[in-house]
């Protein structure tokens, strides 16, 4: 079967990327907002205020002072994983939003084994982080790189057999399905049939996202900015993009998974599945304004010792629940 | 690679050159600072890694000097006042008091008592705040962004009300030998009655937000610890001695002003960790809230200033003075002396943050980075008081 | 009356001071070979180290080492005198490890080289520098016995004349009628 | 056991994680503490020690009461003090001839003493350090604190204060004749 540009489904697929694309953008923008303010509430000070009525327009000038700063590369640094590295760091994110389910018709690509792709996309961030750690020929982000690949690879196995342990239960990869399965009641969602895989995998995705506690490879204090020392301009804006943008599919994915994705009370719909997402985010933001940041090594051993043992647990059980009944 | 960076004036300072890795480099020679988000202000700390393990570290000072020291001898007694509101910007009440005990140490000057009670009064208001900085930077060295802030809204009642008698917020210079420079209204009295309870309601508070958190916990326990004897070889004073389990305090072992007549305990802490030096810092402020109790309602009236208090030009009989004061991070010492002229001959300060950063090398050896970061917050250092 | 520590060791002057007129409780003149024995002593009896300060005077550099003790507060000044010409100075930074940084800002400021320290380049100023910015001009320098305080005192050894009279020209007189020498201490 | 027990505690210890998430979000839902700057401002300045100004004499509000004795500059440690003392006044033709006469008559002429006051009184805010020693040791109380808090510029020359200008300005005095 030959696709070519005029291949309705070619056309789907661009219309979708692009659309994604937009949604990406718009949203990243909102969650900036929502981020600084939020923050600002908590600490008991209004966050943006000025541009725009309450501040709404500050992303947008944000964006556009990053747009407009010189990209700027060190000396000694590698001009070609430095400069891949925040493309990389952002194109895989646009795939990432193809299988998700929105609504029931709400779906860029109906792919079956949707989150296989969303898993093995997932994966492409890491190595942008160590592109630009490596290749900024700089020791902070050298040293932020390597904490974000053994914190990477680490994370990504609870999450995964947390996953699965959902998985096993719908027998299905695909999104919608298990959305379906799910009923519209809060004690219906997998979240409450499988808690312990909810909160690995939502630990994981915090994790995953590089979001505080467990934000070690930026972490400020100890690394200045880890892995981005080094960018300026868009360069630093793309890492950033892309970080609210595994942010928003984590919680995505999440609310998929476990919440019941579109399907409410009433009035089920896409403003469900955003509603929750939004939810999700905000508890990780809540998060990242509360918390001490964690030490590396307690960081491995959160890992190796609690979750992952944890989700081979919970794999298990779900497994021989599944087999006996 | 003979780029630039390996030729002259690239190829580092004394203190890199003393750090080049050797024939099998491993090792990672990292410059934390003196532009580091975690060294507070300008502190330059040269460490040499074993992946994120510290093998070596060795903080450089200087960045940060003024030579108060000379400036000292080229000034009046009156005129080095502003000098002392700028050694050290977090506590400088007590720098202030520790001149101006030395100078009436010097001049025999008689304190009238108001005065020795306002002087209290401000710098233990002045030491709550600049634990709640510390307390808040601290916290910000971890990663946690929200407890400065929170902090802050004390500080700034804190400040709110010393504005009031010293005029300024930060670099004050508000003592004099023989006095202070204005009285406290009943307004301000009344100020910091309020003030105790609305601190005492906060900060259980700071408990549940930190100091129980489970992974400040895990940050602080064991991370750091110093030994007495090691405490002892260094000099170490303050919190940073007290946590390591002696209750040496200088308003207790060499009282001055009116310490004695006041009732406060001395916190320790027998941990010898960095937690144990945060939970001293917290219990002084506690402390603190006492001796302020205690004071607001023994302040006599009176006068604020002795009559015949040092005039700008002013001549100290000659002699020498030491003059110690337990300031916010230690053991102040101020060491003047005097050929009898209107400038002292020779004035020696003594930090307690210098004594402090100086076992800091030797901590840190066989941390992690991060643990690194949590010893050099916990032992509160204040930069310019260090480089002077 | 007299410490331990103070017993044995051949120091050139002993004074007894009162903390409330000075801030110290002992004042210890000693030769600079004697200054590491010293601070063994004093460690010994579990004393710590306050600073190192230096004094630029008329008979050369006063290096002041003040210690102080925990349990039973008081001030200890061991004061050494060096010549302007040869200011070296054995290190006690192997005793007191905090007395590294404390010379080499003593260093910085006087020039006073501490042999042995294992780390004798500049602390506080940059690393290039060489002038030693609290030493002062020959025309402005005031003889020890105008500066110091004199305590009580306790043992002083033969030859030690610092404290005598002013009888050598060493200071203009006009100065000296200036500033008085200090007489009404105990 | 000892380490079954410690991990029994890291899992009840995650409660104190439950607890730091209800006090941010407990303080999130109060009212903000800030002071909104441009739509409100700060009003406790009355001790404040802001730049400094020229006390007016009561009778003369454009008129400090400095007499020029030049304490201020003498004892401010930052030297940011610059007064210079007003000349004697312009004789007038007449004065000038009654001098002349008793030049002519032997006699020494009489002088007219300068005035008690400064002639310029330059304040460099950019050096100043606030600690107060000039408004305290000033004999006639001359010098007080303004509380133009919210002094700004792009330049260090623009700290460089006339105070006597100033104190004209406050009055609603114009500039006396012959000043440009």
């Amino acid at each position: 079967m030959e696709a070519t540009l005029l291949d309705p489904r070619m056309f789907r697929i661009v219309a979708a990327a692009m659309a994604l694309a937009a949604f990406v953008g718009l949203n990243a923008l909102v969650l900036v907002y929502l981020e600084r303010k939020i923050a600002g509430h908590v600490q008991r000070r209004p966050g943006p205020f000025e541009v725009g009525p309450h501040g709404l327009l500050q992303p947008l000038a944000d964006a556009l002072k990053l747009i407009g700063k010189q990209l700027f590369r060190p000396a000694g640094a590698d001009a070609l994983l430095f400069w891949m590295a925040p493309v990389v760091s952002f194109i895989p994110v646009l795939p990432l939003f193809l299988p998700i389910p929105f609504d029931p018709d709400l779906v860029a690509m109906h792919v079956e084994p949707g989150l296989l792709l969303i898993l093995a996309f997932t994966g492409i961030n890491v190595l942008a982080l160590c592109m630009a750690g490596w290749g900024s020929n700089n020791k902070w982000s050298l040293l932020g790189a390597s904490r974000a690949v053994a914190q990477s690879v680490a994370y990504e196995i609870p999450l995964l057999m947390a996953l699965l342990a959902v998985t096993f239960m719908h027998g299905s990869l695909n999104l919608s399905e298990i959305v379906e399965a799910q009923g519209a009641w809060p004690w219906q969602w997998n979240a409450f049939i499988q808690p312990v895989a909810f909160i690995v995998y939502f630990t994981c995705a915090v994790a995953e996202t590089n979001r505080a506690p467990f934000d070690l490879p930026e972490a400020e204090s100890e690394l200045t900015a880890g892995f981005h020392t080094e960018y300026s301009g868009m360069g630093f804006g793309l890492f950033f993009l892309a970080e609210y943008a595994n942010m928003i599919v984590v919680c995505a994915v999440a609310t998929a998974l476990f919440l019941g994705g579109w399907q409410g009370p009433f009035f089920s719909g896409w403003w469900w599945f955003l509603a929750k997402t939004y939810a999700l985010l905000m508890v990780i933001i809540w998060f990242r304004w509360t918390y001490p940041r964690v030490r590396f090594d307690q960081l491995l051993n959160i890992n190796w010792k609690w979750l992952l043992p944890l989700s081979m647990v919970n794999l298990m059980v779900t497994a021989l629940v599944m087999k006996l009944f | 690679m003979d780029s630039v960076f390996h030729q002259e004036p690239f190829r580092g300072d004394y203190y890199t050159r003393r750090f080049e890795p050797g024939p099998d480099d491993s090792t990672l020679i990292l410059n934390m600072g003196p532009q580091h988000p975690s060294t507070h202000g300008v502190l330059r700390v040269v460490v040499e890694l074993e992946g994120e393990y510290i093998l070596r570290a060795e903080p450089v000072l200087g960045y940060l000097h003024r030579m108060h020291e000379k400036m000292g001898e080229t000034r009046s007694y009156l005129q080095y006042m502003p000098n002392m509101g700028r050694v050290d910007y977090l506590h400088p009440l007590a720098w202030n008091h520790a001149y101006v005990c030395a100078v009436e140490k010097l001049g025999n000057i008689e304190v009238p008592r108001r005065a020795e009670f306002i002087r209290v009064i401000t710098s233990e208001l002045n030491r709550i705040s600049s634990h709640l900085l510390w307390w808040g930077a601290y916290l910000l060295d971890l990663g946690a962004f929200t407890p400065i802030m929170y902090a802050f809204e004390e500080r700034e009642r804190i400040q709110d009300l010393l504005q009031e008698p010293t005029g300024s917020r930060l670099t004050y210079s508000f003592f004099r030998p023989g006095g202070v420079a204005a009285d406290l209204s009943p307004e301000f009295l009344q100020g910091v009655r309020e003030f105790i309870p609305y601190m005492r309601s906060r900060l259980p508070m700071y408990k549940d937000l930190v100091t129980d958190n489970i992974i400040l916990r895990y940050r602080c326990e064991e991370v750091g610890e110093l030994p007495l004897d090691m405490a002892r070889r260094y000099g170490a004073s303050g919190p940073v001695l007290r946590a390591s389990g002696m209750a040496y305090d200088v308003r207790r072992a060499e009282p001055y002003s009116v310490y004695p007549e006041l009732e406060f305990a001395t916190p320790v802490s027998q941990r010898t960790d960095a937690m144990g030096r945060y939970k001293v810092r917290l219990a002084e402020i506690e402390e603190s809230l006492k001796i302020l109790e205690q004071a607001v309602e023994m302040i006599p009236e009176g006068e604020i200033l002795v009559k015949g208090a040092p005039k700008p030009r002013w001549k100290a009989p000659a002699g020498e003075v030491y003059q110690a004061v337990e300031g916010a991070r230690g053991k102040i010492g101020v060491h003047i002396l005097s050929a009898g002229s209107a400038q002292p001959y020779r004035i020696k300060l003594r930090a307690p943050g210098f004594s402090n950063l100086s076992l800091f090398a030797e901590l840190a050896k066989g941390t992690l980075l991060s643990d690194a970061v949590s010893i050099l917050g916990s032992l509160d250092l204040v930069i310019p008081e260090i480089d002077r | 009356m007299t410490p331990a520590w103070l017993k044995g060791l051949s120091a050139l002057r002993t004074e007894a001071h009162q903390r409330e007129s000075t801030g110290l409780a002992w004042s210890v003149f000693i030769g600079p070979d004697q200054i590491l024995e010293a601070a063994v002593r004093l460690d010994g009896e579990g004393y710590f180290l306050e600073d190192v300060s230096g004094l630029d005077a008329t008979e050369g550099f006063l290096v002041t080492y003040h210690f102080d003790h925990w349990q039973r507060p008081g001030r200890v000044a061991l004061r050494v005198l060096l010549t302007r010409e040869a200011p070296i100075l054995p290190s006690i930074s192997g005793v007191f490890g905090g007395a590294e940084w404390h010379e080499r800002e003593c260093r910085d400021f006087f020039g006073v080289q501490f042999e042995g320290n294992p780390n004798p380049g500049a602390l506080l100023l940059p690393a290039d520098f060489e002038i030693h910015p609290l030493c002062k001009e020959a025309g402005e320098r005031k003889p020890l016995r105008e500066l110091l305080t004199q305590g009580e005192v306790i043992a002083s050894a033969e030859g030690f004349d610092l404290f005598a009279p002013a009888e050598e020209p060493a200071a203009p007189p006009d100065d000296a009628a200036d500033s008085g020498t200090p007489e009404e201490e105990d | 056991m000892q380490a079954i027990r410690r991990k029994l505690k890291d899992i009840t210890n995650l409660w104190s994680m439950v607890k730091g998430l209800k006090v941010t979000g407990g303080q999130f839902l109060k009212p903000q503490v800030t002071v909104h700057y441009p739509r409100q401002e700060v009003a406790n300045l009355a001790s404040f020690r802001g730049p400094l100004q020229l006390v007016a004499k009561p009778k003369d509000p454009a008129k400090p009461k400095c007499i020029a004795c030049l304490m201020c500059v003498s004892v401010c440690p930052s030297g940011c003090l610059t007064v210079l003392k007003a000349k004697p006044p312009k004789p007038t033709p007449e004065e000038e001839a009654a001098a002349r006469a008793a030049l002519e008559a032997g006699e020494k002429p009489a002088k007219k003493p300068a005035p008690k006051e400064p002639s310029r009184f330059i304040y460099d805010y950019s050096l100043c350090s606030l600690c107060g020693l000039c408004a305290e040791n000033c004999p006639v109380g001359s010098l007080s604190y303004s509380e133009n808090i919210y002094l700004t510029a792009t330049d260090a020359k623009a700290f460089k204060l006339d105070l006597l200008a100033d104190l004209r300005a406050r009055a609603g005095a114009a500039p006396p004749a012959g000043e440009e």
